[in-house]
C-alpha cells in the first residue's frame, strides 16, 4: 500500500500544471463561466480543444503514434485531477476523444483510421454517440432505430434522446437495428453517420438545470454507407460493448469534482454563519461534513482501490458500477445541503445567488446524474449480478 | 375522536380544486414562470369569489370566523399546483396578525381589503445578511412627531412581485430616543388581544421590534425581482428608502412585535406545511400513475420492487407528514398546549419529506424527469425554495425541542 | 377533527384505571417482571388472565352475550393504551381471545361455540395458531402440513414454527393442506387441534434476545377429527383471512408502547450526561430525539386517521400494513439509539445493565417486529399493490 | 501507487485464517460464550506461535518491527469470526504504548511477555460514571516513598475476564501532593519516545494522568463479570484497592499519561475499524449466500430487488468502510499528518455501516435469523458491543471535526 507518485508520475503532473498556468483562457481564471449563447460557446470550446491539442494534451492515453502521449491509466487519472483542479472548460469532443477515436483506432478500418482519428484529436470534427431511444432507457437493447439497405445505402429511420453534443456534432456513433428477426441484443449495428445530411435533425432538450446539454435526433431516411459500418453488419451490441471498455477511467472527474465541491464546501462553512455562529462550528452541520468527509474521501478511496484492480487486470472491470453509485449518490445528497445551508438565499439562482451560482447549478445537475449513463437502481443490479453473482432480474 | 376533515371542509377542498383545474392547474405556475401573471391574477380572483380570502376573517369583519384547520384543504390544493403568489401570506399571516393585533380601523380596513381580494401581503422580513432572526433586524422605524420614518432593504421577500403591501417588521427606536412620548399606545385601540400575559421580559436584541404595512405604490418603496431556481415564487428585494408613514400603518403595539410574530407565524408555517403536503401528494399520485404504465425490460416499471418500494417509503412519509399537519394545524386552531411543538415538527418534516418525494419522482420518471417540460423539477424546485423560508430545518428543530421544555 | 374523547369513552377508561390501580398482581407494579422460569410464569400469566376475566376486562370487544363488553374500537384501542401505560403483564391467551375466539363467534359451528369459546375468555384453555411453516415464511401459501382423511379421522403430519404460546397452548389452529392437486392458495383446511395428544411435539425456538417466545410444532401422525373443521374442507385460506379480520386494533400496542418509550427515551436524556452536558441538551442527540418526536407522533396520529376510516367503513383495511411499517421500523430504529445513549454502559444486560435492561431487550426484540407477522419487505409490497395499485409482484 | 495490501500481509491474512478456522471459526466466540475458553486460550497460542503478537514488537525487542498496516488482515479476521478475548488491546495498544513510552526495562519484560504470549493486557479505563475522557478519572495513584497506592474502580472492561493485566489511566497526585520529588522522571529512563514536542499545555482536568500496569493476580485487584448482550466480550468491572505497586509499574512519565493514550488510541481506534470490517465482510458474504439459495415465491429472494438492491447498499457502505480504514491504517503506520482525521472517521463510518450490516442480514434471514442458532445475532450484538467502546460515534465525528480544524 502506497499512495505516493512515482517521479515520473509527479513530472507528468507537473509539466500539465505548467502548461495549464500558461494556457487556461484569458479571463477563464476569474469568471470560469462559458459565453451564454451559441454559436460563442462552440467556438470558445473548440479553441479550448484545439490549444488542448496544440500543446499535446489533448488525446493524454491515446498512443503516440496517433497524436497522444501514451498515457499510463495512472497517468491519466492524474490528467482528470488536475483539469478537475482548476476547473478548466470542458473538452468538447470528450466522447470522441475519450471512446470513439480509440475505438476506432483498435478495431476500425484503415480507411475509419486516416479518414477519422487525427481530426477528432484535433477538435476539427465533434462527435456525438447515439445509443439512448425514448423507449430504450435503462433497457438499452429495445432499440427501435433501424437501418435497411437499399443497394450501397443503409436508410436509417428513428428517434435517439438524451444525446451529447448532437447540436455541435459533426458525425454520429450510432447504434441501430438491422435485422428485428432474432433476440434483443442481437441484429444492432454500429455506423459513423454524417450529421451534416437533411435526414438528421437534432433538438436540444431543455434541463431542469435550464441548461441544454442534451439533445434529440431524428433520423428521416438518413443515409449511411458500407464504409461506415463499424465491425460486422449485427455487431452492434458487441462494438458498443467494446467501446465502453475504452472508458478507462470512469468516474475520475466526478470523484475529483467531489472533493473539490466537499472542500469549498467546508470553505464557504467558514465563513457563513447562522445565528451568529460559523456553520462550522455548528455542532449539527459539523456532524454532517464529517460525513461527507468519510464520504467524499471514501468514494475517492475506493475509487483507487478499484483502479490498483484495474492495473493489475489489465482493464476495467464492474467495480465502475460501485464508483458511479457512490459518486452520483453523495454528489447529490452533498450539493443539495449545500445549497440548503444558504438559508434563506438558498433559492437565489444566477447572478442573484448568494455564494455562488455553481452551487444551485451543480445540485440541480446532481438530479441527473443518478439517472444519465444507468440509472441507480440499473447500476445496483449490475452490482448485485455481476460482482455479487446474486440472481438475475425479472426480464419480458 | 374523529380525524377526517368534515364534509364542509371537503366541498371548500372540491371547489377550490375545481377552480385551480379550470385556471389550468400547473398551468398557472408555467405561465408566471413566463412572465405572463394574468392567469394567477384571474385565479386569485376566482378564489376570492369563493371566499377563500375570507375563511378564516372573523364574522365581526364580514368573514367567515373561521380557522387554520379549515384552511388546510385550500393550501392542500394550491400546495399540488404549485400556485404562486400570495395567497398564503395574505390569509395565513396577515389575517391573523390583524385580526389578533391591529387596531379597530385595521381591521375594517385591511381585513375587508383582503377579503374582497383587493389587497395581499408579503413579508418583507429578511436582512440581506440573510437573517429571518427578529433580533437580527437592521431597518429601522423613527417617530418624529405624528410621522414615522422608515428605512430597511429586505430580500428574498416570497411574493414580492405580486402583492399590492408590505409587512416589514423593523428596529423601532422608540419614545426614549426622540423623546416623544406618543409611542403608539394610543392609536392601537383594540388591546384585547395584545395578549400582555405572554410578556415574558423581551431582552436585548430583541427589543422595539415592530411591524409595520406599507402600500407596494408608496412613495421611497422599490421592488426589484430576484432570480431564484424556483421562478414561481416571485422573489423579489425590497427597498424602503426614507418612507414617511403614519400611525394607521403601525400594527400592534410598538416595539411589541416579537411576540406578535412569534404567535402568527405558526399559522404560516401550519399553511406551509399544508401546501407542502399537498405538493407532495401530487409528486407521489403522478409517479405511481407513471409506474403504472412506463415500460422497461417489457414490464412496467413499478413491478421492480425498487421503483415499487421507493414509492412505498415516501407515501409512508406522506402519511406521517399529512397526519403530522393536520393536528398542527388543529393545534393551531384549538390553542392547544403542545401546539409549538406541533407546528415546528410538522413544518421539519414536511420539508425534509417534500425533498425526498421530489428529488425521487425526478429519479423514477429517468431521463425525462430531469427535463424542462415534465413538471417535475417545479416540485423539487418548490420544495428546495421553501425549506428555508423563515427559517431552516435546524431552526425548526430547536423550537420544537425548545417548546418540548429540552 | 376532533381528539376528545366522548363522555362514555372516558367512563370507560376510567372504569379500566380504577380495575387496573386495584388489580394489578401484587408487586408488579415495582419490578414488573415475569417468574423467569417456567411454570412459575405461565402460572402466574394464568392467573392475571383469570382476575381479568373475573372483573369483565378479559375480552372488551366480544359480544356480551359471550361474557365480553361489547366495547366500540375506539373503546378497544383505549383498553390496549391503558394496558400500555400501566406495563400491565401480557395476556397469555391473545391468540384466543383476539382472533379465535371471535371467529368461532362468527363461522364455528354450535358445538364448536358451546365446547371452546367460554373457555378462551377464561383462559382455562390457551391456543395457538399454526401457520407458518420453515418453507413457507413470507410465502405463507406454500405450507406443506398435510391432513389425510382416514375413516372418521383426519391424520397430521408436518412442521409449524414461529408459533407463540404453543409450549403452553391446549389447542391449536392450524392451516394444514389437505388437497394438493390446485393452486397454492386452494386445498388448504382450517382445523382445532389437540395439543395434548401424542403425535404433537413442541419445541421453543431460542431466540437471540434470549426469549423463548416462539415454538416449532412437529406433526407426526397427529390427529384431528369431522368435528374440528373450521369452515369446508379445502377452505382454510378464506378461513385464516376471516380470522385476521378479527384483528380490529392492529398495531395499537405497538404505537403506545412507541409513544411510552419515546417518552422514557426523553425521561433517561435528562438525566444521563455525555461530557458532562445532559443529553438532551446536546444538539446532535436533541435534533435525533426531535426526529423520534414526530415520528412517534406520526405513526400515532396516523394510526388514529387510519382508524377513524375503519370506523367508517366497518372493517380494517390495508392501513394496517403502514402502521405497522411505521411502528415496527422506527421502533428499531429508536431503541437502537436508546441502547447507543447509553455510552459505554451500553452493552451491559440483565441485572447489569445501566438504564433498565428493557432497553437492550425491547431492541433486540425490536430486530423480531420487522419480521414477524409479515416482513417490512411483504408489508411494502402489500402498500404499493393493494393501496397504490401497483403491479403484482414476480411470482413463481 | 497502490492501494492493496503486500503479498507477505495476505500470507499473513491465509495464516491467521486457516488457524482461525482450523480451531472452528465462529465456534471459539460460541464455546466462550458457553463458558468455555479453552477454545479461545488454544486458539491465541496459536495464533502467537504465526507471530500475530510480535508484528509490531521493535526489532530490537525480539518482534518483526511491522506497523498497524499489517495487522489489518490480522484484524479483518479475528473480526470476521468475532473472536473472544484480548489480542486487539493487547497488540493494537499496550504493544505501542509500552514501545513508544515504556521504559528499557519495560521493553524487555512486556513486551517479550506479549510476544510470548504470557501476557495479554486489557483496558481498565471506563469509570463507574461511563465517562472514557481521561478528564473525568476519578481513579487515584498516590506515591509514598517508593510505593504507589492505586485506588480505582473501573468498569466495562473488554476482555478483563481474561487478560493477564490491566492498563489503569489514574489521576495522578503528583509530587507536591505529599511532599515527595522523585516524581517518576528518574525511572522512565527511554525517553527518546516521550516526544516532549507534542506537549501542549496540558490544563484542567487533565493535568496529572498517569498510566500504570497491574497484574491481575497482584493483590487489591478485584475482577468481577458483567452480563452483556454480547458475551463474546469477557465485560469486566475491575476493583484496584489499596494496590501497591513499585516505579515498574509506571508507563512513561508520570502525570503525562494523556498525549500517551491520545496517541495510542489512534491504534487501537485503527485496529477496532480493521474488525470491524471483517465482520461486516462475513455479514455480507453470508447474506448474499443465503439469498441465492432461500426460495420463497418460487424464486430465490436474491431476486427480488428488496433484498438484492439492501445487500448492494450495504455492499457500498463496506468498500467503503474498507478505504477508509485501510488508509486509516497507513496513516497511523506512516504518521500521515491527516492519520488523527483518517482514523477517526473510519471509526465512525464503519461503526455505523457495521449496525446496519448486522442489522440487516438479520432483516433478510427473516425469522430464522433472529434465533439464538444462527450466527446472525452475534455480529448484531458486536456491532452494538463495539460502537461505544472507548468513544461514541458523536465522540468520533467530533475528533475529527477538530483535527481538520473546524
Amino acid at each position: 500500500m502506497d499512495f505516493s507518485l512515482t517521479s515520473a508520475e509527479r513530472e507528468f503532473q507537473h509539466a500539465l500544471r505548467d502548461w495549464l498556468e500558461q494556457n487556461l483562457p484569458a479571463g477563464w481564471k476569474g469568471s470560469r463561466s462559458l459565453p451564454k449563447t451559441d454559436p460563442e460557446r462552440t467556438q470558445f470550446l473548440r479553441d479550448w480543444q484545439r490549444r488542448l491539442y496544440d500543446g499535446g494534451w489533448a488525446g493524454v492515453a491515446w498512443p503516440k503514434e496517433y497524436g497522444g502521449r501514451g498515457a499510463t491509466l495512472l497517468e491519466e487519472v492524474i490528467y482528470q485531477e488536475e483539469m478537475v483542479r482548476v476547473k478548466a472548460p470542458p473538452v468538447i469532443n470528450i466522447i470522441g476523444i475519450g471512446m470513439i477515436g480509440p475505438t476506432l483506432i483498435q478495431i476500425g478500418t484503415e480507411a475509419q483510421k486516416r479518414r477519422y482519428v487525427h481530426k477528432i484529436l484535433s477538435g476539427e470534427e465533434i462527435w456525438c454517440q447515439g445509443y439512448s431511444e425514448p423507449g430504450a432507457g435503462s433497457d438499452l437493447a429495445a432499440i427501435q432505430t433501424h437501418a435497411v439497405k437499399q443497394g450501397d445505402k443503409w436508410i436509417i429511420n428513428g428517434q435517439k434522446v438524451w444525446t451529447s453534443y448532437a447540436h455541435i456534432a459533426d458525425r454520429c456513433f450510432l447504434l441501430a437495428r438491422t435485422d428485428r428477426s432474432g433476440a434483443k441484443h442481437d441484429g444492432m449495428t454500429a455506423f459513423l453517420i454524417d450529421m451534416h445530411q437533411p435526414g438528421v435533425e437534432t433538438r436540444p432538450i431543455h434541463q431542469m438545470s435550464d441548461h441544454y446539454d442534451f439533445n434529440e435526433i431524428f433520423f428521416t431516411d438518413a443515409v449511411a454507407y458500407e464504409e461506415d459500418i463499424v465491425g460486422e453488419v449485427g455487431e452492434g451490441w458487441k462494438v458498443a460493448v467494446t467501446l465502453l471498455m475504452h472508458e478507462r477511467v470512469g468516474v475520475a472527474r466526478q470523484v475529483f469534482s467531489l472533493q473539490r465541491d466537499f472542500n469549498d464546501l467546508v470553505g464557504f462553512s467558514k465563513t457563513l454563519t447562522r445565528q451568529g455562529v460559523r456553520l462550522v462550528e455548528n455542532p449539527v452541520v459539523k456532524k454532517r461534513l464529517v460525513d461527507y468527509y468519510a464520504r467524499s474521501r471514501g468514494a475517492l478511496l475506493t475509487y483507487y482501490r478499484h483502479l490498483t484492480q484495474t492495473m493489475k487486470t489489465g482493464h476495467p472491470g464492474v467495480e465502475g458500477s460501485m464508483d458511479k453509485l457512490l459518486c452520483s449518490e453523495l454528489g447529490k445528497d452533498m450539493l443539495g445541503y449545500a445549497v440548503s445551508l444558504q438559508g434563506a438565499h438558498s433559492p437565489l439562482w444566477h447572478e442573484d445567488a448568494y455564494v455562488n451560482s455553481s452551487w444551485q447549478d451543480g445540485y440541480l445537475e446532481s438530479l441527473g446524474l443518478t439517472i444519465a449513463g444507468g440509472t441507480t437502481e440499473i447500476q445496483k443490479n449490475v452490482v448485485a449480478e455481476r460482482v455479487l453473482g446474486l440472481p438475475k432480474d425479472i426480464k419480458h | 375522536m374523529d380525524f377526517s376533515l368534515s364534509k364542509e371542509q371537503e366541498m371548500l377542498r372540491q371547489s377550490v380544486q375545481k377552480c385551480l383545474q379550470n385556471q389550468g392547474g400547473i398551468e398557472i405556475a408555467r405561465s408566471y414562470m413566463d412572465g405572463e401573471p394574468q392567469r394567477l391574477k384571474k385565479t386569485y380572483g376566482e378564489l376570492v369569489q369563493l371566499g377563500v380570502t375570507s375563511v378564516n376573517i372573523p364574522e365581526a369583519y364580514g368573514g367567515v370566523g373561521l380557522s387554520n384547520i379549515d384552511l388546510v384543504p385550500v393550501f392542500e390544493e394550491t400546495g399540488r399546483v404549485l400556485l404562486p403568489g400570495t395567497l398564503r401570506e395574505t390569509v395565513a399571516f396577515a389575517t391573523p396578525l390583524i385580526a389578533r393585533y391591529g387596531s379597530a380601523e385595521q381591521k375594517e380596513e385591511l381585513l375587508s381589503g383582503i377579503a374582497n381580494g383587493q389587497m395581499t401581503f408579503a413579508l418583507a422580513v429578511v436582512e440581506t445578511n440573510g437573517s429571518y432572526q427578529l433580533g437580527d433586524i437592521e431597518g429601522t422605524a423613527r417617530r418624529q412627531g405624528d410621522v414615522i420614518h422608515l428605512d430597511a432593504v429586505k430580500t428574498v421577500v416570497h411574493g414580492g412581485m405580486d402583492a399590492t403591501a408590505f409587512l416589514v417588521p423593523v428596529r423601532s427606536d422608540d419614545a426614549s430616543s426622540d423623546g416623544d412620548s406618543l409611542n403608539g399606545d394610543s392609536s392601537n385601540g383594540d388591546s384585547s388581544n395584545d395578549d400582555s400575559s405572554k410578556g415574558g421580559s423581551s431582552n436585548g436584541d430583541h427589543e422595539g421590534i415592530t411591524w409595520l404595512w406599507v402600500e407596494r405604490d408608496h412613495d421611497g418603496v422599490t421592488v426589484e425581482p430576484l432570480q431564484s431556481f424556483d421562478a414561481t415564487l416571485g422573489l423579489a428585494k425590497v427597498t424602503f428608502s426614507s418612507v414617511q408613514l403614519d400611525e394607521q400603518h403601525v400594527i400592534g403595539k410598538w416595539g411589541n412585535g416579537l411576540e406578535m410574530c412569534e404567535d402568527c407565524v405558526q399559522d404560516l408555517h401550519a399553511a406551509v406545511s399544508a401546501e407542502m403536503i399537498g405538493a407532495m401528494e401530487h409528486v407521489l399520485d403522478s409517479v405511481t400513475e407513471y409506474a403504472k404504465t412506463r415500460v422497461q425490460f417489457g414490464q412496467p416499471i413499478g413491478r421492480f420492487q425498487a421503483v415499487k418500494h421507493r414509492i412505498v417509503d415516501r407515501r409512508l412519509e406522506l402519511e406521517t407528514a399529512k397526519s403530522l399537519v393536520y393536528y398542527a394545524n388543529w393545534a393551531v386552531a384549538s390553542g392547544s398546549s403542545d401546539k409549538t411543538a406541533a407546528v415546528y415538527s410538522a413544518r421539519s418534516y414536511a420539508t425534509e419529506a417534500f425533498i425526498r418525494a421530489a428529488s425521487d419522482n425526478i429519479q423514477l420518471h429517468g431521463g425525462i424527469g430531469f427535463t424542462w417540460e415534465m413538471d417535475c423539477h417545479l416540485y423539487l424546485k418548490r420544495a428546495r425554495a421553501l425549506e428555508n423560508y423563515l427559517g431552516s430545518v435546524q431552526d425548526f428543530e430547536e423550537q420544537t425541542a425548545s417548546a418540548l421544555g429540552w
